[in-house]
């Protein structure tokens, strides 16, 4: 028999339990996939052409809506980049803000990928209690922002909102929970021998390839390359705070669980840095705030809800390019905006991390077994959305 | 089998015993519950017909070209010429909050409301006259119990019912 | 390593390939080149240790011409992870050809297959020219990131 | 009147009518099926901290759910792809119910009350619930789906590597108390257990039932996030009823089966009740819904294994666990004579 009639191909999605909306082409020979090829683009948004023709803070929500589960990191990345072109920098106490803000995302998106990954090798409770462990954590920023999810919390020169009151109280009570529930986590899933035996060893990513393959986030650390942007060129306020990068050695996908897992508890650590440290004063850039009429003022001063200026309607960005880059949950993600002095961006160049994941499925799934796919998949922390923008 | 991995399993399985006869849980029993949620939730919005300026900065910031300026029939006729007022179209609404952020009088204010269904598309479009009588009331076919949640180091989320 | 001690050595390393090179502070080094020398260039750059590309980006400037940016950094000297080389090359407006630096840089596979699809954009060398990525199958017209691809906008009047 | 009724009744329990139609046959089984899948889903529910199925009919946690979703599916469209073949297709699922039903009438429920007696009846059951497998195989293949293609394959290749450890643990207790016949092998039982006499045989075969019925952490055939349903992929309505019926059937079967070798089946009932069917046959019911219910409560605590994995588990620890259950149980004999 020729090596041709042996193969078969198989569609994995967009119509299948664990595709999510994206297709691989499987070619399987026996119980080992040949190549596989994934085939994206079922969600695409068309994010960078829309930008085109919004203006500038209209695009805020816009780049939340690609990855809804890690919309801070885009949020903030975005307000970076148009900061560097205006020239200016919030206040302190907003950089903490926003810092207060992308921890708890980092937080729940870890825990939206690992459940995803525990349902995707069977354990329907890791699963369940990734989703269930999620709701304080968002419960916590919805508090802090009025929404669930697409927190549009981070303007240009500042935050949305002022702490509520007795919050440092309720996110304490948030991260001990927490802290405690990662014992079961480690017996009833992490520990469990199936969950090894899955993980372990499958999917390996060596350093040279991720670095060569421009990886990016939790799935690069665990490759063994300390790379983070929040060490690398530290924004917000990251310089102040101290933690450590995570990395892990092996590459493998349980390396790659194993590091979300202890960024959670790293980003545990610099929450609770955050609301020791955080500082007091103005939580929006005194150049906007002096733009706000007397009464909105004292209205902000009142209710801690910061209203926008007029000039926020068409904001006018100055001519020129800016880069900018932010450590999301699933790892780095990057605008590049080329301003004309309009009110709308020239160019707007989005790239999530899920994007430059993309590769490695080409990369890790060649001569791994059938059902390796899935557990390698959900190891990655994909979001097919994002990726497509 | 090794002894190491002899322990991992009784581990687990005990977990899941530990958590089969405990009786936590962390449903909110959706509708016959309903969460009251924080202040500052950003739900459906309502208009102060009085307040408003008619600035129109709130359907300029609009990033999903919810809100717009219609023209308000009576005042227009009044005085002789268009008198434009802000209305919402929920069916694209992103409730990001940016219109009641930017108002200068405050006009615009959330509410909590925000399960609503409606049966057409056009429903959905509140003109400014539509706008100024407030947000629909949500109906239920059994009075729900309003519950709070409550972080919790037990259990993370609690809800407790709201007097 | 601060910023002067790697331009001056980039520019060190690229004498002889004609590339105009500045800085923006604190961390932006913008290398143009013709888009002939820029296979070399890029070698040259990864021999000093720019190993991977963050992002391609392709930008229209209607009648006039395209310019690729390659957004590239280092992952294996985390001294170099901070500055970011955006390697440039224009193209004409009528033959929009640039040969691919999948070669180099196996990290930009995806990201010019992106600027292919939608800018239209075509990197010599790559295997999946003339295929869609994120477009559907059937997608035919103008690449729709070109300026000519109008899109309509409403307007705050209903 | 009272004469035609008392009539009925006494015909009722004869064991041949009895055995296939109420216990262990169709009647428990329909009622067995429809609790297990409601505590199925209520024990995963509550591991996860949710409440799982509870609004039909609330004042008993939902229970009637399971009636619920079987009246859906029988009045769902039963959708037949055109590519199928479509005498295979519908024959199977029917097969595969039948043949998981089978051996329950081989099944004793007193000392002195069962539908058939034999000699061989040990064999005669385990025959019977291997030729379930070959179905599922001619389901994948029938479908006409590259899902169910690998499904079907999947069942196969693990059948051969957990029927044979399966048959030699269930041996090596024939060996042990000399009789192939089941009312021996559980009335040999009346002091100690099978399983404590031979726990090697009892543990390997216990996982080798979960591993033949499809449960956590062996769900490999019908692996939903790899092969979508594996050869379920195609079925709809009351025909993937009756197919995920027939694996809880199976399940049940070998359930009752391990009850009698192992946990003593009857016993330790005195001689006194065994004359009416209901007592001795409640023993034997509660013993095999424990064994269910720790069947499905793993789903609540485990991935599943890869299909390399659960073949290795099969042949390089069952199988040698397995002989050596035999060795065990000839070691007793030769020991103590003969039980």
């Amino acid at each position: 028999m020729s090596l041709e009639e042996r193969e078969l191909e198989v569609l994995i999605g967009p119509q299948h339990p664990a595709s999510g909306h994206m297709r691989m082409i499987a070619k399987i020979d026996g119980d080992i996939v040949v190549e596989l090829r994934p085939n994206i683009g079922y969600v695409h948004r068309s994010v960078e052409k829309l930008a085109e023709a919004k203006k500038f803070l209209q695009i805020i929500p816009l780049v939340e809506r690609p990855s809804l589960a890690d919309t801070t990191a885009n949020n903030l990345a975005y307000v970076m980049a148009l900061e560097k072109l205006l020239g200016l920098e919030a206040p302190p106490r907003a950089q903490y803000l926003r810092t207060l803000l992308a921890e708890i995302n980092r937080i729940h998106s870890h825990l939206y990928g690992l459940g995803i990954h525990g349902v995707m090798i069977g354990s329907s409770t890791a699963y369940m209690w990734c989703f269930g462990d999620r709701e304080p954590f968002i419960e916590l920023a919805q508090e802090l922002t009025g929404a669930r999810l697409s927190y549009s919390y981070i303007i240009p020169g500042g935050v949305r909102r002022e702490l509520p009151s007795r919050f440092t109280e309720k996110v304490e009570k948030a991260l001990r929970y927490m802290e405690n529930r990662m014992k079961d986590y480690f017996n009833l899933y992490l520990n469990n021998p199936v969950t090894r035996a899955r993980l372990e060893g499958v999917g390996v990513l060596s350093k040279e390839d991720a670095i060569r393959l421009g990886v990016a986030g939790p799935n690069l650390r665990a490759s063994g390359v300390p790379y983070d942007v929040r060490k690398v060129e530290p924004y917000a306020a990251y310089p102040d705070i101290d933690f450590d990068i995570i990395t892990e050695k092996v590459g493998d996908a349980f390396a790659r669980v194993m590091v979300r897992v202890k960024e959670i508890q790293e980003s545990i650590r610099i929450i609770r840095q955050v609301l020791k440290k955080m500082p007091e004063g103005p939580i929006l850039h005194e150049k906007y705030i002096k733009a706000i009429s007397p009464k909105m003022r004292e209205y902000m001063k009142e209710t801690g809800e910061v209203k926008f200026p007029g000039i926020f309607a068409n904001l006018r960005i100055p001519a020129g390019e800016a880069i900018s880059r932010v450590e999301g949950g699933r790892g780095e993600v990057i605008f590049h905006i080329i301003s004309d002095g309009k009110m709308s961006p020239y160019r707007m160049r989005m790239v999530t991390p899920s994007f430059r994941n993309v590769i490695l499925f080409e990369h890790l799934n060649r001569g791994v077994r059938v059902a390796d796919i899935p557990a390698i998949y959900g190891s990655l922390d994909y979001f097919p959305p994002e990726a497509d923008r | 089998m090794s002894v190491d991995k002899t322990i991992r399993h009784v581990k687990a399985l005990a977990t899941g015993i530990k958590y089969l006869v405990s009786s936590k849980r962390m449903t909110l029993m959706y509708p016959d519950e309903i969460e009251e949620f924080p202040d500052g939730y950003r739900g459906m919005i309502k208009y102060n017909w009085d307040t408003c300026i008619k600035c129109g900065l709130c359907a300029m910031v609009c990033p999903a070209d919810a809100m717009k300026m219609y023209i308000s029939k009576e005042e227009s006729e009044e005085g002789k010429k268009p008198v434009r007022r802000p209305g919402i179209n929920y069916a694209r609404c992103v409730f990001c909050g940016f219109c009641v952020a930017i108002c200068p009088t405050n006009s615009l204010k959330f509410t909590k409301v925000h399960d609503v269904v409606y049966n057409t598309l056009e429903e959905q479009v509140y003109p400014p006259e539509k706008f100024r009588e407030g947000v629909p009331k949500p109906q239920y076919k059994k009075k729900p119990k309003k519950m709070r949640a409550i972080l919790d180091e037990e259990r993370g989320l609690r809800y407790e019912p709201v007097e | 390593m601060n910023f002067e001690e790697l331009k001056s050595r980039i520019e060190e390393g690229l004498r002889e390939l004609s590339a105009e090179i500045s800085g923006k502070e604190p961390n932006v080094i913008n290398i143009n080149v013709s888009r002939d020398k820029i296979v070399e260039v890029a070698k040259k750059l990864k021999a000093l240790g720019f190993d991977h590309v963050k992002a391609v980006t392709a930008i229209d400037y209607p009648n006039e011409r395209f310019e690729v940016v390659y957004i590239a950094s280092s992952y294996s000297n985390l001294d170099l992870a901070f500055f970011l080389i955006n390697l440039r090359t224009d193209l004409p407006y009528n033959d929009p050809t640039t040969p691919s630096l999948i070669e180099v840089w196996p990290s930009a596979f995806y990201q010019e297959h992106e600027e292919h699809d939608l800018m239209g954009i075509v990197f010599e060398g790559h295997p999946r020219m003339g295929e869609r990525l994120l477009l559907p199958e059937s997608y035919e017209g103008l690449p729709p990131l070109r300026k000519e691809f109008k899109i309509k906008t409403e307007g705050i009047n209903a | 009147m009272q004469d035609l009724l008392s009539f009925l009744i006494s015909l009722l329990f004869r064991p041949c009518i009895f055995i296939p139609l109420i216990f262990p046959g169709l009647t428990v089984i329909f009622i067995m099926l429809l609790m297990i899948i409601w505590l199925e889903r209520k024990i995963a529910a509550k591991v996860q901290l949710r409440y799982g199925p509870l609004y039909v009919f609330k004042p008993l946690g939902g229970v009637i759910q399971t009636v619920a979703d079987l009246l859906k599916d029988l009045f769902q469209e039963p959708i037949i792809p055109k590519t199928v073949d479509k005498i295979a297709f519908l024959l199977t699922p029917i097969m595969l119910f039948g043949l998981a039903y089978l051996p329950t009438v081989v099944i004793p429920v007193s000392p002195t009350f069962y539908a058939f007696r034999s000699d061989l009846s040990l064999l005669l059951l385990l025959t019977l619930t291997t030729l379930a497998p070959i179905f599922t195989v001619l389901m994948g293949w029938a479908s006409n789906n590259k899902f169910s293609l690998i499904g079907g394959l999947r069942e196969g290749y693990l059948v051969i590597s957990y029927e044979i450890p399966m048959f030699l643990s269930a041996l090596s207790m024939a060996v042990l108390y000399g009789s192939l016949d089941l009312v021996d092998i559980a009335e040999a039982q009346k002091g100690i257990w099978g399983l404590f006499l031979n726990p090697v045989a009892g543990i390997s075969m216990l996982v080798l039932i979960y591993m033949s019925t499809g449960k956590f952490p062996f769900e490999i055939p019908e692996a939903e996030s790899e092969i979508v349903a594996g050869a379920y992929t195609e079925y709809s309505g009351i025909m993937y009823g009756l197919v995920m019926g027939a694996s809880y059937v199976k399940l049940y079967v070998l359930s009752l089966v391990y009850a009698i070798l192992f946990l003593g089946g009857w016993n330790p009932l005195p001689a006194s009740m065994m004359d009416n069917p209901l007592l001795p046959g409640a023993m034997l019911f509660a013993k095999a819904f424990i064994l269910i219910a720790i069947g499905v409560f793993l789903r609540a605590v485990y991935p599943r294994f890869r299909i390399d994995q659960a073949m290795n588990i099969g042949w390089k620890m069952a199988l040698p666990f397995s002989i050596l259950a035999i060795f065990i149980s000839l070691g007793i004999v030769t020991i103590t004579g003969g039980m």
